[in-house]
């Protein structure tokens, strides 16, 4: 229960860096944290006590003794859609920064019209 | 293939056009008869059409062709007017921009044209639809500039009516389980009555989008004078057909047995009448030509539309009649603006003057086109409306009579604007080296359509026969003695009665006065500028003394309360609202990513305290 | 003002979140399909590692999905930085001659470690996203160690570009063989050697070049990028 | 007195490891949050990347705690550092 407990809470600091935060790297740490808490919420949901890892590395192991592989399938493909996605908010932040010299999402108004 | 079959002749529509742009490249020769050679051998191949039907498996639905003698009688009127489109376009658009993609999206509607025609399921109609409207879309925005404009308005309305239209078809597909227009009317028949008048309305609404019926023709003008002339005249004779074949395939195919039909039939009629008379009377005011005759198109579909909605078989035959004729006539005055404009660049009235002995020609066209729309025998347009009133009168509906009587008298007064701002007064200096325009090109289609409104003046048996078939297929008793119904005509209007008495006198008059005008213009002394005496001035050369400017100034005056209350009056209000609400919500953009995140945030609170709410 | 708006509102989402998984028991088996997914992966799919089994073989549309996504970020990174080209010198120090040196050495160790990793990726932990990943951080290495280095990015493409095509012949070829799309079509051979459950690496093989040469080439574009001061 | 009487099983241990490792994580995401310094806070998401890692292990979820560590702590943060590199290392 602490696991999603504390997921949630990461989860909570990033979001509550995208909301307050003005410096646009920070902004988008805080979608990784946001990133971060999901996976770990996800996996942990997917836990079981007692389990194994869900890979027949030995003989003698069944199905009952492992742990739910389809939120760790999930998890897998999602932190790499993770990092591209930081990946190209990381760009569009160089573009940025070229264009108007600051990272302050404050000054950067060329949205408004 | 067989080559009697719907399928080949729709592969020689298309495949033409995609060969006439792909020559393009080679030669401009090529192109052009290429062209011409699709629109004639798909016209020749109408006749020998058989009566096979087609169905294709596509996706899981069955598109079916087939033709019904309802659906030749408008492919008649395509072909009538897509021959002299083209050969029209050779010279016209010699001069103008990108013409391999005019003459691809040219011969693409006229294709989806047909295809509409024989398309005996809703899917296929749909599709052909759709290609219709981008085709012509593509056509209306040819020019740019305000074309653009005018084109991207079009398409508004016309996405509108597709939209309703697909609707409909979604919901009698699933209703019917099948998308042929027979099983569709048969299963309709038994649905709920007010679902079916929901139905009628969207499909109705949806075609008369392209009919431009009011309170939706608010893109006609724009569209009508932007697109390129030639194509105008196919798109207000022939295109515009189209909205009224689906309306009148929905109200006698469709939603006959309807409890319904008979007080919406009643309701379109008057729409029908309002649009004519208040169209005619828009066209009394413009000073451009083609927006001038882009509402009398208007005002003209208004009385096919009476016709159609009357739903006699005299008021259909009147319908269809007027339908070829008006398809005939306004090419003719859409061709002879289109050649003014060629030759002088203008199509403002106000410009215009005197261009009667540098294009005779024209004159000529636009002279037999007026007549024939004012409906005065013995040319075409007059057994057409003859007709309307006479089926309007026996069916009862005397205020519709005299709204229709009012308005075919009004438009007297835009046609004559017409031929007198252009052709008559004073001739201008600058026209001086007008001449007229070629003949095999531009002078032969026009003059090829005028032949076609006088034979079908003399001879209206010529055009009642397939209207009688169309009217048969359709359901009307058509009784082989039906002209008695008329007081004018008898059996199949060729005999010899009041109407080849009143075409001989007709004719007569017509040949007095041609030869009278003829002798006058001969005798025709040119007055010098110094014989007329301005308040004791001498006026000096080039000085222009007739006015064709604020022609109808009384008038518009008298008529302007009722102008400035019409439903244009309205859409720009509901534009202007939309547009003003839209200033208002830019407010949320605040260009801050970081209040979008905020509301996000907040939106997704919102959700979660409601849900919790709720459960 | 805005922070404890923010607080609070990140509280009420932070409790209705808690509430909403306080349903849910933790470390007990709520397993559906997983369950299924354990017990047949051996027969099955004959790869001993269930998760790769999901990731290519139940879910390898998803993750062929993915790889587009992930070629699109590429793309699209490029696209976004285009025209940033920086100079060669934008390096303000030269690396130091350990950091070459060990760059150099340990390159292809770094590169062996990530072939191994996602070829075996159906018997041990690992697979074609891990293995790509690390192949990158190789390159990574590379362009921080060695001055003029620059990742051949028409090289990066035609493997990315191969990688993606064998990944759709694998599933074509699965349509092909009157199955589905994506469906095995080798011998399973015997759960637990490299060369067995069929389809699966060959297809993270694949995804592992893809990867690879998506994240290098990502790393590359976004280091010869300029400060961004004209 | 009860403190007394806790024995260090192998099961407490992995409880008080658990619980110290998503102490750190919430600290060191605490951390990323509020340090001004971004290359401090991009240290401090690596560190968090790193933290997880370790617990998807402890989950039995080795695959995703393999990938979380090659692209988490290794790729991210780099990315990051790049960024960081070519725009302004602190925040204002």
């Amino acid at each position: 229960m602490i696991y999603y407990i504390v997921s949630i809470i990461v989860m909570l600091i990033g979001l509550y860096a995208v909301l307050m935060k003005k410096n646009l790297i920070k902004i988008v740490v805080g979608l990784s944290l946001i990133d971060s808490g999901t996976h770990l919420l996800l996996v942990a949901i997917g836990f079981i006590k007692g389990g194994t890892a869900p890979i027949y590395s030995e003989p003698g192991l069944t199905a009952d003794a492992m742990v739910d592989p389809v939120p760790q399938a999930l998890v897998l493909t999602a932190i790499v859609i993770g990092v591209a996605v930081t990946a190209v908010a990381l760009a569009m932040v160089i573009r940025i920064y070229a264009q108007h010299k600051t990272l302050d999402i404050r000054k950067i108004r060329s949205l408004k019209w | 293939m067989d080559i009697t079959g719907i399928p080949f002749f729709l592969a020689v529509s298309f495949g033409g056009a995609f060969l006439a742009y792909l020559l393009h490249f080679a030669h401009r020769f090529l192109r052009n008869a290429v062209a011409l050679l699709t629109v004639s051998v798909s016209a020749a191949l109408l006749f020998w059409l058989g009566d096979e039907t087609f169905s294709i498996e596509m996706g899981g639905f069955i598109l079916t062709l087939g033709k019904t003698p309802y659906s030749l009688f408008f492919a008649g009127i395509v072909a009538l007017l897509a021959v002299p489109t083209v050969l029209f376009s050779f010279t016209y658009m010699a001069k103008e921009e990108r013409p391999a993609m005019y003459y691809l999206n040219l011969l693409i509607t006229i294709a989806a044209m047909y295809g509409i025609l024989f398309s005996l399921d809703l899917l296929s109609l749909f599709i052909f639809w759709e290609i219709m409207t981008w085709s012509s879309f593509l056509l209306t925005i040819h020019k740019g500039g305000n074309a653009t404009k005018a084109g991207v308005k079009y398409f508004l309305y016309s996405a509108a009516g597709a939209y309703a239209i697909l609707f409909s078809i979604v919901i009698l597909f699933n209703m019917s389980g099948s998308l042929l227009i027979e099983d569709v009317a048969r299963s309709f028949v038994l649905q709920n009555p007010l679902m079916q008048l929901m139905l009628a309305g969207t499909l109705l609404f949806g075609f008369s989008v392209k009919a431009g019926l009011m309170p939706m023709h608010g893109w006609a003008p724009d569209a009508y004078a932007e697109s390129p002339a030639p194509f105008t005249a196919l798109f207000s004779g022939a295109l515009s057909k189209m909205g009224i074949f689906g309306m009148g395939m929905v109200l006698y195919q469709i939603f006959l047995q309807s409890p319904f039909s008979l007080p919406v039939r009643e309701l379109l009629a008057w729409a029908g009448g309002i649009t004519s008379a208040l169209a005619t009377l828009r066209a009394i005011q413009q000073t451009d030509a083609k927006r001038l005759l882009a509402y009398s198109s208007v005002a003209q579909l208004g009385y096919i539309v009476i016709g159609l909605a009357l739903g006699t078989p005299l008021s259909m035959m009147a319908a269809l009649f007027i339908a070829l004729l008006h398809g005939v006539f306004k090419a003719m005055l859409f061709f002879a603006v289109g050649a003014v404009y060629f030759r002088t660049g203008l199509t403002d009235l106000n410009e215009l003057r005197g261009l009667i002995r540098r294009m005779p020609v024209s004159f000529l066209t636009v002279l037999m086109a007026i007549i024939s729309l004012a409906n005065i025998p013995p040319l075409g347009g007059f057994v057409g409306k003859w007709l309307l009133y006479e089926s309007l009168i026996q069916s009862d509906h005397y205020f519709l009579v005299i709204v229709a009587f009012f308005s075919s008298t009004a438009s007297f007064l835009y046609v004559y604007r017409l031929i007198f701002s252009i052709f008559l007064g004073q001739e201008e200096k600058e026209f001086e080296h007008v001449k007229e325009v070629p003949f095999l090109t531009m002078q032969l289609p026009m003059l090829a359509l005028a032949a076609v409104t006088f034979i079908t003046g003399i001879f209206p048996g010529i055009v009642l026969a397939p209207i009688s078939s169309a009217l048969t297929y359709l359901g009307f008793p058509i009784y082989h003695d039906m002209w008695s119904m008329s007081m004018l005509f008898n059996e199949w209007g060729n005999r010899i009665n009041l109407l080849a008495m009143i075409s001989v006198i007709g004719t007569v008059f017509l040949t007095g006065f041609t030869i009278l005008s003829l002798y006058r213009m001969r005798r025709t002394r040119y007055v010098t500028t110094k014989d007329i005496h301005t308040s004791g001035e001498v006026p000096t050369e080039n000085e222009n003394l007739t006015y064709a400017i604020n022609f109808y100034q009384p008038f518009e005056r008298a008529v302007y309360p009722v102008l400035s209350k019409s439903i244009r009056a309205w859409i720009d209000w509901i534009g202007r609202s939309v547009s003003e609400f839209g200033d208002f919500l830019r407010h949320i953009y605040t260009g801050d990513g970081q209040t979008y995140a905020w509301y996000v945030v907040l939106f997704l609170t919102f959700m979660l305290a409601a849900g919790s709410w709720l459960l | 003002m805005k922070k404890l708006l923010a607080t609070f509102l990140l509280g009420f989402i932070g409790f209705y979140l808690y509430t909403a998984f306080a349903g849910v028991p933790f470390g007990e088996s709520k397993m559906k399909v997983g369950k299924d997914y354990l017990e047949t992966t051996v027969p099955k799919t004959g790869a001993v590692n269930t998760v790769t089994s999901i990731v290519v073989n139940y879910r390898g549309f998803d993750t062929l999905g993915e790889v587009t996504v992930l070629f699109l970020a590429a793309t699209g990174l490029g696209a976004i930085l285009f025209g940033m080209k920086g100079k060669p010198e934008d390096k303000h120090r030269e690396p130091s001659s350990i950091l070459t040196t060990g760059a150099k050495a340990l390159f292809p160790i770094i590169v062996l470690l990530g072939a191994y990793i996602f070829i075996h990726g159906h018997l041990t932990p690992g697979g074609g996203f891990q293995g790509g990943t690390i192949i990158a951080t190789g390159v990574l290495m590379l362009i921080l160690g060695i001055k003029k280095f620059h990742a051949n990015h028409a090289l990066l493409s035609i493997m990315e570009s191969l990688a993606g095509i064998t990944f759709v012949v694998a599933g074509i070829l699965g349509l092909a063989f009157g199955k589905t799309f994506l469906e095995n079509i080798l011998p399973l051979g015997t759960p637990g050697q490299v060369f067995s459950a069929g389809v699966i690496p060959i297809i993270y093989v694949a995804v592992g070049f893809k990867v690879g040469a998506e994240l290098a080439g990502v790393l590359d574009t976004m280091m010869s990028t300029t400060r961004g001061e004209e | 007195m009860m403190l007394l009487q806790w024995t260090l099983t192998p099961d407490l241990l992995y409880q008080a490891g658990t619980g110290i490792l998503l102490f750190l994580l919430v600290v060191a995401a605490i951390f990323s949050l509020v340090q001004k310094d971004l290359l401090m806070a991009i240290v401090g998401t690596s560190l968090v990347s790193l933290i997880l890692s370790v617990l998807f292990l402890l989950l039995h979820a080795p695959d995703v705690a393999l990938t979380e560590a090659a692209i988490g702590v290794a790729l991210t943060t780099v990315i990051f550092l790049i960024a960081l590199r070519k725009t302004g290392r602190y925040e204002e």
